[in-house]
């Protein structure tokens, strides 16, 4: 059984969490921003799990349940906020969100 | 003794108090017998004690009334010193000063503000007294800038036009240059002595400092310039013919009795100190000598009968100056006596003048007085005879006679000094009867006769004999300076003698005789120019304007909005634009706000890797 | 005991008058007037202290921070009891200026002047540094109050001013005591704010030098020294009238005790080494302060500015550091606070009277009021130094004794004098002499009270400047104490 | 898991409970006085059940909680500042139509994931109590939807918060891949671990960046003003106290169990940040009109100060971190407090201007709100005095200079801006001015929170001492 090294699969995590953010800096739509969240979330899930196999404990893998729970609940808010958004502004553009500003 | 030592000054300044504080309760009568009585008590308490103090052998008299402040090794106490300079400094000052008060009980009489005037008058006297009784430096400090306000309140008494008020100040102000430096030389002598009373101090220096060091010449220079200030010498001497915005018998008052003489007091009553630096020392002659040829200079261009005297007043202090210089201390004195009989009278007559001709001052609008007010003409020729050195006949001419022989014999620049001196004095007699003859001569422009009572009379007549006979009184200083040896040539006296008759006739010549009318319109540019620049003191008003007043004023002005506050001001704006910049930043797009996030970050893991 | 019961009393007066004063001025200020006047004969009995250690005349003590080795620690000395009769006896002429100016909201004006003057004595009488720290911040709330409150056309300004310029650089000082505290707790072991524990700290010497310019900034702030001073002219010529006697009167002082009191002290070699520069500084306010001055239009700025000049003394004589220049400071600001706060009463006057403060509007006022003129008369000649008056021998005391350290620098702050009479006259000059003007030509007289109040500011000024001896000797162990803490060497 | 171990737990399972009972209620249960009360009764019931902890050893759960001293204290503070945060939403008026019944339940359940984070020594523990926290909040923050404001402030926290949290939690990924644990004084003991430096660093680093995001530090702030505007006042003095509360009690835990101190890069990281918060955060209220804003951009400089007090390390920074968190939470209560009393259906009070002339009409409204401004300000008599005592004699005592200057500097720009307010109260009123009165609840609320800001400010000695004990206790040696 050949192993992933480790720095492998963080660099893996690295560069989806790096996509993600990316993902949330530039686009402009809430639902690719929601989407680019998921997958930032999801790295840091990745990147959990390929620690735990360091060390060969669950831990990693508890955690990555933890996030997925988290990543769920915030998905809830987020969708109900996007509604209301949409009826208030009348858009899914980030952007134009900006109606508190100095 | 010691208590009625105290009782001189402080006779005055209980007028004082009196006046100021319980006057208003007065009527005119009540504050003329304070305010005249309380110097004239004061005068005789004078008489008195020198009688007692010569008496009992001339041996000085020491009055302590108690501690001002100590503080380390400083001490000034309230400590009065009589010796013989001090004895006729206060018999001149109460003598004249009584006079003078008591002139003005009468010629004030008008005056709506009587109380205050009289208020003013008692501390000057008080003040001057306390200058030359002082046994310490830092009590004759408190009589000198006694006199400096005094001499401000009084010329400005008329404060509703603010010409006088500007002359009030200008004469504070100038005189205050002064004291600061002589400030500086009193700091400068503790320092390097120890000590503020006078007479261990003038012990004490000769052991202390060669003659010659330069501490000491500092210390000299700047006392020097202590006494220019106070006593309107070169460079210093622009304030006094601004003072005559003051009534006239306060210029008599400053003139003759207290202010200006205090400079001539304080050199000779510290003479050991610059018999230690004679380059000072040869300072002071040297000022004088400018001082009395500058101001004989410029007083032959007044119209204004009480800037001629003004400008007299200058010359003569300046002859005083010249004797301190020479180390002919008593003939400084004696000349300091003199001019202070000769002087109060000239002013008082003058007031006199000038109140019959109904507030004009201008000579060339008077002529024929003579006539009408023949009374106030014969005081006024003794005053000016005496003030023109009428040879044999006044006590202006011992006095200056002394003077410039005690010059001739001087070791260096004798000469020089003699030669001025003449110079100067063939000028005192010519402007002197210039105005005798312009104001008293010529055809009557008035005919109204003048009116006196007893209290303008008596005072006037009484100055008049000793401006005549002055010469007379003995004035025993021997305990105080060492003996001066002046030159006695026959010669001299005789060529000095000339000299005031000189002038006198030169001014029969050009204002006796014609009667020039004051016009200079019809006068070539050369003339009228040369004039002007004499007219106006030789001009150091305006030079000291463009030198001094004008950048004072415009840095004061320039200031006025704060360049400190500017850097405050600077403060606040980059703040205000720091709150500008960020809150730029804050402009409500979530992609911008998720960037600091990333920022923050990275200012996290940036020094984590590189360090 | 007593020390805490001066500072309370008027602490716990000041709600006391709020509530009962809170819409009748004259309850509000007689009140005030006799809880200030109670406090006075208070400190009064403090002469008849004694038994504490030379040069102390009380101390008391008791634990509020142990976490910090912190006490509310007061003691008393001459130096100190000098200043706390200068604080109530200007308080009390603060409130006697304020009594008919006052109209709105008297009860809670009168709440914050308590207030200030409890934070003030506060200052007089700490001796924990922290306690020390936290009067000196608290006595500016109040101040602030009465100008923002109370004061003129421009006070939003002028308080915010007056209070950032005091607190950052209180703050530096805060810092400077925790330093100071710190490294003393390293050398000892102990953790103290002590006045007494840290006067025997044993500090590097180039720490100790930032540590006395912590001190020295918050200080010469207070005092003010230019450049720092750009505060006071705004603040004073926006405050009321009272609120400009109490901060020209008493808390300027602060400045020039807290140099006595803590810098010279505390840090002997670094101020001596830092002397050259202070009586440069100090010189260079006194000139400034007295330039400026005379610039003015605005009556209470010319008076304002004359402080700047007064206080340049203030700082020379401190850093002169010889006995003759520090009694001449203690000295200076006794008459500073007596004649510069009775000039912002006369100026106060002429506010209340005419509404302007402009001079160019002003003039004649000597016709009008001619008691008013003899007063204005009296302590602008006060205020320029003449023998017999008080601030003369502050000022010669100070000037001998920095001449004994700096000829030369004594030399140029002396030219102030000149300025002195400059700008003392022309104020004269412009308000009360000359004609009269449009605005001064409607006839009115002074008071009972304000004639009353004048006089009694008169007095003294006459007494400590023809007997100052007294108030001298009462100053002078503490300044003893001072002298035998600086290194040999440095005095003359 | 041992009745030891459920024990030390009843506390948080009462808030928890409570929490989710509340939120189920209020859908049968309308009315919100009633929920309101459940509510209050449970932030009670929780403060009471600690007080047999006082006095005893520190007790773990499971290494994911430690009830320690420190945690008690934290629990208090936060346990009381959530009560007050549930009066004031009880004492805010709100439309009829936005009923708001379950945001008692909500904040419940926030305060809940905040006291977890008080106690965690264990990166699952923070993670939970944060995000238990943080998902409660972004629907307390967003609910008032028909307000557009309010759906903003909710989205904008949310994304963020996300991102923010993403980052923590790859950091967490990346220390556990280096330390093998989860639990602070584990991961941190490994700290100079022999194979993965660099990952324990950087992960340090992603999680102290996720963890200063809810504290609002420079330059992760800018959510901060958006979200405390959009919010209703109370959630508002909410996320101002209780979160950030919370978090900095996590983060103190963590400091000093992984002994961040001397982690050179790190530390010096998070002295720029600090330094950047006190600066910006003062720079950005300089000419503020909105009141919430102006607090969002005040509290911004006084976590800077919080953090710099925590940078100076030892036993003092950690009582110095604490006492400040006290007076700031007490402050920030009653400041929010008197705004939310003044406030009016669908018209909070909010702007400066509704403010100007209130010392005339409102007297002790205004001089409480007097004392709370200059308790931020950090003049004397109140608590801020002494925490900014605090915060330099700690600084002091690390002999950091640079940062203490700007502590300095950050205070006087501060200043301004609070004086500003306190003019404004002064000034004379408005002619359309009109002031609410406030009710007998929020008067008593109001003048103890007063009292405790002045108690603070003028007798610090018990709770210092205290303090003292604490940090002795946790910071052996």
């Amino acid at each position: 059984m050949t192993t992933i090294p480790l720095e492998h699969a963080l660099m893996l995590a690295a560069i989806l969490f790096a996509l993600g953010v990316a993902g949330v800096l530039m686009r402009r739509n809430i639902v690719f921003v929601l989407m680019s969240l998921e997958i930032v979330l999801n790295a840091t899930g990745l990147a959990f799990v390929a620690a735990g196999m360091r060390w060969g404990e669950p831990d990693g893998q508890v955690m990555f349940v933890f996030v997925l729970t988290l990543a769920a609940a915030e998905v809830t808010v987020a969708l109900a906020l996007m509604l209301q958004a949409v009826k208030h502004y009348g858009t899914l553009d980030l952007d134009i969100l900006r109606r508190m500003r100095n | 003794m010691e208590l009625l030592l105290w009782l001189i000054p402080l006779l005055p300044l209980a007028g004082f108090l009196v006046l100021a504080v319980a006057g208003a309760r007065l009527p005119k009568a009540g504050v003329a017998v304070v305010g005249a009585g309380s110097v004239g008590l004061a005068a005789l308490t004078a008489a008195l004690l020198a009688a007692l103090f010569y008496n009992a052998g001339s041996d000085p008299v020491i009055a302590r009334l108690g501690p001002w402040f100590r503080a380390g090794d400083l001490s000034a106490d309230f400590t009065l010193y009589l010796d013989q300079l001090a004895v006729i400094m206060t018999l001149v000052i109460t003598g004249v000063g009584f006079l003078i008060h008591a002139f003005s009980t009468e010629f004030m009489a008008d005056e709506a503000d009587y109380r205050r005037y009289f208020a003013y008058l008692n501390l000057f006297v008080a003040a001057m007294l306390m200058l030359v009784l002082a046994d310490n430096l830092v009590l004759l400090f408190l009589g000198w800038e006694g006199v400096g306000l005094c001499s401000y309140l009084l010329i400005g008494y008329w404060h509703r036009d603010p010409a006088n008020g500007y002359a009030a100040r200008k004469a504070f102000v100038v005189t205050r240059i002064g004291d600061v430096a002589l400030l500086l030389g009193l700091f400068l002598l503790f320092v390097e002595l120890g000590e503020f009373s006078i007479q261990p101090l003038l012990a004490g220096a000769p052991l202390y400092f060669e003659s010659g060091a330069a501490r000491m010449e500092l210390i000299a220079f700047l006392i020097l310039g202590g006494a220019v200030g106070k006593s309107a010498q070169l460079p210093l001497q622009v304030w006094l013919p601004d003072a005559m915005a003051g009534p006239s018998p306060v210029s008599a008052l400053i003139h003759a009795a207290t202010m200006v003489t205090a400079g001539v007091y304080l050199i000779a009553r510290l003479h050991p100190l610059f018999e230690l630096a004679p380059v000072a020392q040869m300072m002071v002659a040297l000022v004088g000598l400018a001082t009395l040829l500058v101001a004989a200079w410029a007083a032959l261009s007044q119209r204004d009968i009480k800037r001629i005297l003004a400008y007299s007043t200058i010359s003569q202090i300046g002859y005083m100056f010249l004797a301190l210089g020479v180390g002919a201390w008593g003939a400084a004195i004696f000349h300091l006596v003199t001019h202070a009989f000769f002087k109060a009278l000239l002013f008082l007559g003058a007031g006199r003048v000038i109140e019959h001709m109904h507030h004009e001052h201008d000579i060339f609008r008077m002529g024929g007085l003579r006539r009408v007010m023949p009374f106030t003409f014969g005081v006024f020729l003794a005053g000016a005879a005496s003030l023109a050195a009428v040879p044999w006949l006044t006590a202006g001419f011992y006095s200056k006679d002394q003077i410039l022989l005690a010059a001739a014999g001087a070791p260096e620049l004798g000469t020089l000094l003699f030669a001025g001196g003449v110079i100067g004095a063939l000028m005192t007699a010519f402007y002197s009867f210039r105005l005798v003859f312009t104001v008293f001569f010529g055809e009557p422009v008035t005919q109204e006769r003048e009116h006196a009572g007893w209290r303008i009379q008596a005072p006037l007549a009484l100055l008049g004999v000793l401006s005549i006979a002055g010469g007379l009184i003995p004035l025993p200083l021997e305990q105080v300076f060492p003996d001066h040896h002046a030159s006695h040539a026959l010669g001299l006296v005789l060529l000095a003698a000339g000299v005031a008759l000189a002038g006198i006739a030169l001014a029969w010549w050009t204002h006796g005789r014609r009667r020039p009318t004051g016009e200079t319109a019809n006068w070539p540019l050369w003339r009228r120019g040369l004039d002007r620049w004499q007219a106006s003191g030789l001009g150091f008003d305006a030079v000291y304007g463009v030198l001094v007043e004008t950048p004072f004023n415009t840095t004061a002005r320039a200031l006025r909005g704060e360049i400190v506050d500017r850097a405050v001001a600077l403060v606040i704006a980059v703040n205000q634009g720091l709150n500008a910049l960020t809150a730029r930043l804050q402009n409500g797009r979530i992609r911008h706000y998720a960037l600091g996030v990333v920022l923050g970050v990275l200012a996290l893991l940036i020094p984590v890797v590189w360090l | 005991m007593t020390l805490m019961a001066l500072i309370a009393l008027p602490l716990l007066a000041a709600p006391l008058v709020w509530w009962l004063g809170r819409d009748n001025p004259g309850r509000a200020g007689v009140l005030a007037l006799i809880a200030v006047l109670a406090d006075l004969a208070l400190a009064l009995t403090l002469f008849t202290a004694g038994g504490d250690a030379e040069p102390w005349l009380q101390r008391w003590q008791v634990d509020w921070i142990p976490r910090f080795g912190i006490q509310i620690l007061l003691a008393v000395d001459g130096l100190g009891l000098l200043m706390v009769l200068l604080t109530l006896g200007l308080g009390a002429a603060a409130i006697l200026a304020s009594l008919s100016e006052i109209r709105e909201r008297p009860g809670f004006y009168y709440f914050h002047m308590l207030l200030a003057i409890a934070g003030t004595l506060g200052v007089f009488l700490a001796l924990d540094l922290f306690l020390f720290f936290f009067f000196w911040e608290l006595m500016l709330v109040p101040m602030y109050f009465l100008i923002s409150v109370w004061g003129h056309e421009d006070r939003d300004r002028a308080a915010i001013k007056f209070f950032i310029f005091t607190q950052a650089s209180g703050l530096v000082m805060l810092l400077a005591i925790l330093g100071l505290v710190w490294a003393h707790h390293a050398d000892s072991g102990e953790l103290t704010f002590s006045y007494f524990a840290l006067l025997e700290a044993g500090l590097d010497p180039q720490f100790a030098f930032w540590l006395m310019l912590g001190f020295f900034l918050a200080f010469t702030v207070k005092l003010p020294m230019v450049p720092l001073h750009t505060w006071l002219p705004d603040a004073h010529t926006q405050a009321p009238t009272g609120g400009s006697v109490l901060l020209a009167g008493v808390l300027l002082k602060t400045g020039g005790y807290g140099l006595l009191r803590f810098v010279v002290p505390i840090f002997p070699e670094a101020s001596a080494a830092f002397a050259p520069v202070a009586l440069w500084l100090g010189a260079a306010g006194v000139l400034y302060g007295a330039v400026l001055a005379f610039g003015q239009e605005d009556v209470k700025r010319l008076v304002a500015y004359s402080s700047v000049s007064h206080m340049g003394f203030v700082l020379m004589g401190v850093f002169a550091l010889n006995i003759q220049a520090w009694q001449g400071t203690v000295l200076q600001m006794l008459a500073h606070g007596l004649t510069t706060g009775a000039l912002f009463v006369i100026a106060g006057l002429i506010q209340h009277h005419f509404h302007t403060r402009d001079m160019k509007r002003l003039g004649g006022l000597w016709h009008r009021l001619p008691r008013l003129g003899v007063m204005a008369m009296f302590f602008a000649v006060a205020s320029l130094g003449m023998p017999g008056l008080a601030n003369f021998v502050g000022e010669f005391l100070i000037l001998v004794g920095s001449f004994r350290a700096d000829a030369v620098v004594t030399a140029v702050a002396a030219l102030g004098l000149i300025g002195a009479a400059v700008y003392s006259l022309i104020l004269i000059q412009r308000v009360f002499q000359g004609p009269e003007t449009e605005t001064t030509a409607s006839g009115i007289s002074l008071d009972r009270r304000e004639r009353f109040l004048l006089g009694a500011l008169a007095v003294p000024v006459v007494v400590l400047g023809l007997v100052p001896q007294p108030v001298m000797d009462l100053a002078a162990p503490a300044l003893a104490v001072l002298e035998s803490l600086m290194p040999s060497g440095v005095l003359p | 898991m041992s009745m030891n171990d459920v024990q030390a737990l009843i506390p948080l399972m009462i808030l928890a409970g409570a929490g989710v009972v509340l939120v189920m209620l209020s859908a049968f249960v309308p009315r919100r006085g009633v929920v309101a009360a459940l509510a209050g009764v449970s932030a009670v019931a929780f403060l009471l059940a600690l007080l047999p902890y006082f006095g005893t050893q520190a007790v773990e759960v499971a290494e994911l909680l430690v009830v320690d001293p420190l945690t008690l204290f934290f629990w208090t503070l936060l346990g009381i500042a959530t009560l007050v945060s549930l009066i004031w939403l009880m004492v805010t008026p709100v439309a009829e139509h936005d009923g708001g019944a379950e945001r008692y339940g909500l904040m419940v359940l926030a305060a809940t994931g905040a006291m977890v984070l008080a106690a965690a020594q264990h990166f699952a523990a923070l993670f939970l109590g944060l995000e238990l926290l943080s998902v409660s909040l972004i629907i307390l923050v967003a609910w008032q939807c028909r307000r557009a404001l309010s759906i903003e402030a909710g989205l904008k926290y949310l994304v963020l918060s996300g991102l923010a949290t993403g980052f923590l939690l790859f950091g967490m990924a990346l220390i556990y891949a280096a330390s093998g644990s989860l639990a602070f004084e584990i991961t941190g003991r490994a700290h100079p671990a022999q194979v993965g430096e660099l990952y324990w660093l950087a992960g340090m680093a992603m999680l102290l960046a996720g963890l200063v995001f809810k504290l609002s530090i420079v330059p992760l702030h800018f959510w901060t003003p958006d979200v405390y505007q959009g919010a209703s006042l109370p959630v508002t003095g909410f996320l101002a106290t209780v979160s950030k509360g919370a978090v900095l009690a996590v983060l103190v835990r963590l400091y000093f169990d992984m002994a961040l101190a001397d982690a050179g890069g790190l530390w010096m990281g998070l002295a720029v940040l600090a330094g950047a918060s006190m600066l910006v955060g003062n720079w950005l209220a300089l000419r503020q009109n909105q009141l919430k804003r102006l607090l969002a951009y005040s509290s911004i400089a006084h976590m800077g100060y919080a953090l710099a007090a925590l940078l100076a390390g030892g036993a003092l920074a950690l009582e110095a971190v604490v006492f400040y968190l006290a007076f700031y939470l007490a402050t920030t209560l009653g400041a929010f407090g008197v705004l939310a009393v003044l406030s009016r259906p669908q018209h909070e009070c909010e702007r400066l201007d509704q403010l100007q002339g209130l010392y005339h009409h409102r007297p002790a409204l205004a001089l409480i709100l007097t004392v709370m401004l200059f308790s931020l300000a950090g003049v004397p008599l109140t608590g801020g005095f002494i925490g900014k005592f605090y915060v330099l004699a700690s600084g002091a005592a690390s002999e950091l200079w640079t940062l203490m200057a700007l502590v300095i500097a950050g205070s006087a720009i501060g200043l301004y801006y609070y004086l500003r307010v306190v003019l404004a109260l002064f000034r004379a009123p408005a002619e359309t001015s009109s002031f609410r009165s406030a009710t007998v609840p929020s008067t008593i609320v109001l003048v103890a929170l007063t009292l405790v800001v002045l108690w603070l400010g003028l007798y610090p000695a018990p709770l210092s001492d205290g303090l003292a004990r604490i940090a002795e206790l946790a910071l052996p040696g």
